[in-house]
């Protein structure tokens, strides 16, 4: 095991499987001389080119098309949005050319393609450059979403979705960019579609994703000296959730809370109660609960804005009252 | 208002009701009773009917009422001219820099020089960590906003992107209200919850303040469009960069502009860069000011560098769009000279490029020159108004940064227009 | 009482507004000369004119930031979706510019607009035409979501949106189009926010909105001769949700069922157990369930299509297995 | 496979290793080391540099070896001419009606009374309810089809919107699985998955059938970029009609395509009207073949009612983009017959303008006059090829009715390239 920042472990899974398949090119604003926004595609030019490593102009839904018609003719794109907020301009493009394609064309062409870029709320950049768009990717067939916590599995998860056949999302943190992390030496992958127990407890579940695995972790380590023994769940993959992790851990614990930093309403955390209610509802000990980000476009202002994004002490009071 | 004997005569002057309710019919692609235009000759014409009407008028080569036409336009605004007319645009060509008096020029570099020591310290307090998030400095390009602002209204509307400060400034917007909004005061312009990105001022007609690329052009279009269908003179001056000058929304936005003879000046900053790519890896023609030709705007390039420049290309332009004739193009050929953002170390061009501009191109060294070789100010007057701006500056920023941070009550107000459930 | 289609009550609606209020205009394609796509703008434009009644070119990003625009101008834009799948290209001016710039400027600048069209599936014209955008919007704050069923609804919800000083996202069904429903002959608005409990009862609880409705209704009939008595609560708004009604109503039945049209994960109905199991866990005597599109894109074939979409059948026999 | 003498030879051309790893670095701005260019001496040099040594070499007006050029490209593919040159463009006129082949001239008869025949049945069985949703035909637009897919490759990429059944069947689709799919059938192309607006064809290299207005531009532009990529010599014809031209994406397009020198033809198949509004109420600028010109892109109108003005240009607009010009835009003025799409009464003009169109221009019509005046064909010989088509058509609409509708058991597969849960 090596230690390395989470965004040098998306760079190395780029550069790894650009390295073994020549078709796999990056594309999006700044990637190649600027060396990414967030730096997270540094090197990479000068060890593929301006062939593999492509700028753009600030044309998100032309570069995204792009992209899937660059993935019919037989590339595997990688497309960096600079942050997920302006793939809105491109949704059309991820929606209704790249998820439906293959099903629409009755399994004749699909599209292998990752969409990528940081996603979520970072420091004080308002709300047009904080949306979370993980619900919104969720609801739909045809995508796989990943959302990975550390170093290891931002890695692993990026090696398989470059090698996934279908179209993935890609959902990365920029404030996780420089956090630290072990990662094997060994050159390995992770399966989309399974979830990770982070640490076991026997209490109460909190499943959480991105950066909440951090305020979630931090919250059972307080919940500990409670005598309380939490069990925390990285989702890693949004769609297709791991049930199955999820349940198991829940009718072992009997109780749930959901950790997400986006908002609420219609979110990841009403999703996995409503599979849980559904699938476990007799072993539940109390009601499923969720936290997500305040009901609010996210405000500039330090001292607003933290109040938007739950922490490990929201959590910690969530879970606590459970008892 | 119209009296109800010009009520008659107009109608009458269009061949009486049947035909004008036939002509009106085909001309509007709207079905109209006869009745209902005879009726007009009692009740009076409806405002929405005017615009046809005097179109009609006009190809009849009658003669248009006084107070018929809505107060600010001209007949310019009903004429159908929708090929090209470069030529046209020629004579909208008088303007003369010796037309400029010496106040303007005077405010010119005073101005500037606001904007300039304005973000050399926001630029420190940013550094200080008084601000945070992103934050996009204009040194460098203040000819552009000063001359173009000095050419329009407090009547007329304009939008930017996320580098707005010296736009909102220009406008007339508080700096000290800038100032707190940066630092995420209560006291800020938008109470701390947009920064540096989203600011409004909606008293001065300032519209934002955009973070997302692009979206402030087809926005800047709709303040055209509302002008229009008011009958108001106002016009919408929408400035974007040249990375955003690539954007599809850009040309949707050119095409309705033109289709619907939009009252808008589209002002391209053309900065050379969109963050770190330079024009010429991102747009296939860089002469961004013919970007419109094919959908029949006409467009000129100006040096964004000149106050003087950007003021008489402005008043033609603004003169091009009062009258009546729609959209128009302004690319102004300017220069940042900070990274994009605070936070950005500028690798893709040279110290000597940058150095060069400022020394060979700086829009307030140029200016004064100027006045001290016209004689209208000593040296030391100049020196004398930067030491006043400078001081002037700093008691804001020192009274911003002692005033509150914002309120946490403020948290769950404004998502909407009325009390708001959590 | 007169009897109208949905879709003149639609009509009906704008007109009337457009009569009371100069500054309200319809904009989007097709709505002037050609009276609207599905012809629900039938009329307007000989009584308008085409100052009011506005022909768009095929530019949705562009018209829909044109709207935005106008209605910071002083108007209050009515914006036609010819379908809500177009809308996916004009999303960034819904989301960015539309509802997050009142909080942005700190409550200086309000938009006032109505984005409307039919949205959801229709008959067999496949997936990139049958999306159903509700889960979508309902995660974001700065929007209201509206989505009637019936024409007096229809009516009465829409006079309210365009009166709204905030934007309102208004979800139309083109299959309720035609459908005949009572409408009064008074002047009369529906407040944005409350759901209405169309059917009383005593055993469950079936939510639905929009066409959903119709099937949930039949449902309960189905329910009454096995002696189940249904409570069939019409949503009529997606955000914000009318949680107490639905809470008093389960803590009555002490069952719940949710139905959409749209797909399951992290839609409506999750919203809605999750808000319920919070709420009224005690009082729940089986889990709540959901039912919603299947979780595919929807397909052409009309015998697959309707394999796809709830109908009374599968409501009937999802509830009776709740007993 | 170049030989190790040619690389040293290229190698030293270009100044030997230092040097030309310092150029390349300038010229790619990517920063190489020498010792990586020595060893290319060796170890030969690696195809992503390939294309940046060409440029270079071309530069320095040294020779480029046999075999160092990716085939079916030429040097232009690698020469910089970034402004629209006009000029050039000229130098492509050299097709003539007179070089094409009788042959030719009956396949272009054949190929078009083939799509109208397919079209009006499919348009009976749509009146029998056999065919649901919505349906677009393709009547009065044949020509263009037909006159573009004879100056193609099968190896080419075609791409289009909704309107797709005739470019289907121009690139070989089976008809019998398209009837299949309209009418639902588990037989048909997407199993019944896509219908009439979503079908695909890639060994055919056909990629749909979009639904989504405009969406088809870029993506066709990404099959352009894919050949580039790979160093295939085949281009992409992307079609779309004169409402989707307005799209913004399509102008993003016209810019990616032109900066990086694509090899794709935009075919705009301009048929007056999109839905019910006409090219004059849609576009300011109606001469959409010029819309590129600011992008550097050329572009030109044809008669798209005469396949052989649409083959003759075809031929041109291919020489031109496989030769390495980049993109190139040609405007398809055509009609439609029918009503935009099956539901659609086409109040928005009037019966006699399409009685004019369908009397005066009809593609068919005239390839029957010509053969006829050619004496290739005569009268009877005519009438027996549209027997024959019919008959041909009938079968198979007869066969794809008794075939069996969609199997439900694929409802859950092709959501995802693995077993899908549900
Ligand atoms: C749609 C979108 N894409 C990307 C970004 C990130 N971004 C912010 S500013 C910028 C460069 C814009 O350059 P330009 O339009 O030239 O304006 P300038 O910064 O030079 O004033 C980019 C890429 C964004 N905010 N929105
Ligand atoms: C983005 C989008 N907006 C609107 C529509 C609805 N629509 C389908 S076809 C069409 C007209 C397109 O006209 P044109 O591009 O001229 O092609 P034509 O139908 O004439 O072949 C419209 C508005 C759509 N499918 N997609
Ligand atoms: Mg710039
Ligand atoms: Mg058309």
């Amino acid at each position: 095991m090596s230690k390395f920042p989470v965004r040098s472990a998306i760079r190395d899974a780029m550069a790894e499987e650009m390295r073994s398949n020549p078709n796999v090119f990056l594309i999006g604003e700044e990637v190649g001389e600027y060396e990414g926004a967030y730096k997270v595609s540094q090197g990479l030019i000068s060890e593929f080119g301006n062939q593999r490593i492509v700028d753009t102009p600030i044309t998100e839904a032309g570069f995204t098309g792009l992209a899937v018609g660059a993935s019919m003719g037989g590339l595997r794109p990688i497309v960096e949005f600079m942050t997920w907020n302006f793939a809105f301009q491109a949704i059309d493009q991820i929606i209704n050319s790249a998820a439906k394609t293959y099903y629409m064309s009755g399994g004749l062409v699909n599209i292998p393609i990752v969409f990528r870029g940081p996603n979520g709320s970072a420091l004080q950049v308002a709300a047009q450059h904080s949306h979370d768009l993980s619900a919104l990717f969720t609801n739909i067939p045809g995508l796989k979403v990943v959302a990975p916590y550390d170093s290891a599995d931002a890695k692993g998860l990026l090696k398989s979705a470059i090698r996934d056949p279908n179209p993935v999302i890609f959902l990365e943190n920029e404030l996780l960019y420089n956090e630290v992390f072990e990662v094997p030496e060994i050159d390995y992958s992770i399966p989309i579609g399974s979830a990770n127990i982070k640490k076991s407890g026997s209490d109460i579940t909190i499943t959480s994703f991105s950066r909440g695995v951090h305020a979630a972790l931090k919250a059972a380590e307080l919940l500990e000296k409670e005598n309380i023994s939490a069990e925390v769940i990285d989702l890693r993959t949004l769609r297709p959730l791991d049930t199955n992790t999820i349940i198991k851990s829940v009718k072992k614990t009997n109780r749930l809370v959901s950790v997400e930093e986006g908002w609420m309403s219609s979110g990841i955390g009403a999703e996995i109660i409503s599979e849980v209610t559904s699938k476990a509802f007799d072993y539940l000990d109390a009601p499923p609960e969720r936290i997500a980000a305040l009901n609010v476009p996210l405000p500039y202002a330090s001292n607003l804005e933290k109040l938007c994004i739950p922490d490990q002490d929201n959590i910690f009071k969530l879970c606590r009252r459970l008892f | 208002m119209l009296k109800d004997k010009d009520y008659s005569n107009i109608i009458d002057e269009l061949g009486g009701g049947r035909l004008l309710a036939k002509n009106l019919s085909k001309f509007t692609n709207i079905v109209l009773n006869e009745k209902t235009v005879y009726s007009w000759k009692q009740q009076g014409i409806p405002d929405r009917w005017k615009p046809s009407i005097i179109k009609l008028l006009l190809k009849a080569g009658g003669t248009i009422p006084q107070g018929f036409i809505p107060p600010g336009m001209s007949v310019n605004n009903f004429q159908d001219n929708s090929s090209l007319n470069t030529e046209l645009l020629e004579k909208y060509d008088n303007f003369n820099e010796n037309d400029i008096s010496n106040k303007t020029l005077e405010s010119f570099y005073e101005k500037m020089l606001y904007l300039r020591r304005f973000e050399e310290r926001v630029g420190q307090l940013y550094g200080l960590g008084l601000i945070g998030g992103f934050c996009h400095l204009y040194i460098g390009q203040e000819a552009v906003s000063v001359g173009m602002e000095a050419a329009i209204n407090k009547d007329d509307n304009v939008i930017t992107g996320y580098r707005c400060h010296a736009h909102l400034l220009s406008r007339g917007a508080s700096p000290y209200k800038l100032l707190c909004e940066l630092m995420g005061k209560g006291d800020g312009i938008s109470k701390g919850k947009g920064g540096s990105m989203h600011m409004f001022d909606p008293k001065n007609n300032f519209w934002g303040g955009h973070g997302i690329v692009g979206a402030q052009v087809p926005i800047g279009t709709g303040l055209a469009f509302a002008s229009k269908y008011l009958n108001k003179p106002s016009l919408s001056l929408t400035y974007f960069g040249d990375g955003a000058a690539n954007q599809g929304q850009v040309y949707e936005s050119y095409n309705m502009a033109s289709l619907w003879k939009l009252p808008i000046i589209f002002c391209i900053e053309n900065n050379q860069y969109g963050m770190g790519t330079s024009i010429k890896r991102a747009s296939a023609g860089t002469d961004l000011s013919k970007h419109g030709e094919s959908f029949g705007i006409p467009g000129f390039a100006v040096n964004g560098m000149n106050p003087i420049s950007v003021y008489l290309a402005a008043q033609k332009a603004v003169k091009w769009v009062r009258e009546g004739n729609g959209p128009i193009i302004l690319e102004m050929k300017t220069y940042r000279y900070r990274g994009h953002s605070m936070s950005d170390p500028a690798k893709y061009r040279t110290r000597e490029e940058v150095q060069k501009m400022r020394e060979e191109q700086d829009p307030i060294e140029f200016m004064k020159k100027k006045l001290v070789d016209k004689k209208i100010y000593s040296s030391k007057k100049l020196q004398s108004i930067d030491d006043k701006i400078r001081s002037e500056i700093s008691n804001l920023a020192e009274k911003a940064i002692n005033s509150n941070p914002s309120n946490e009550d403020d948290l769950y107000t404004d998502v909407l227009c009325e009390d708001y459930d959590e």
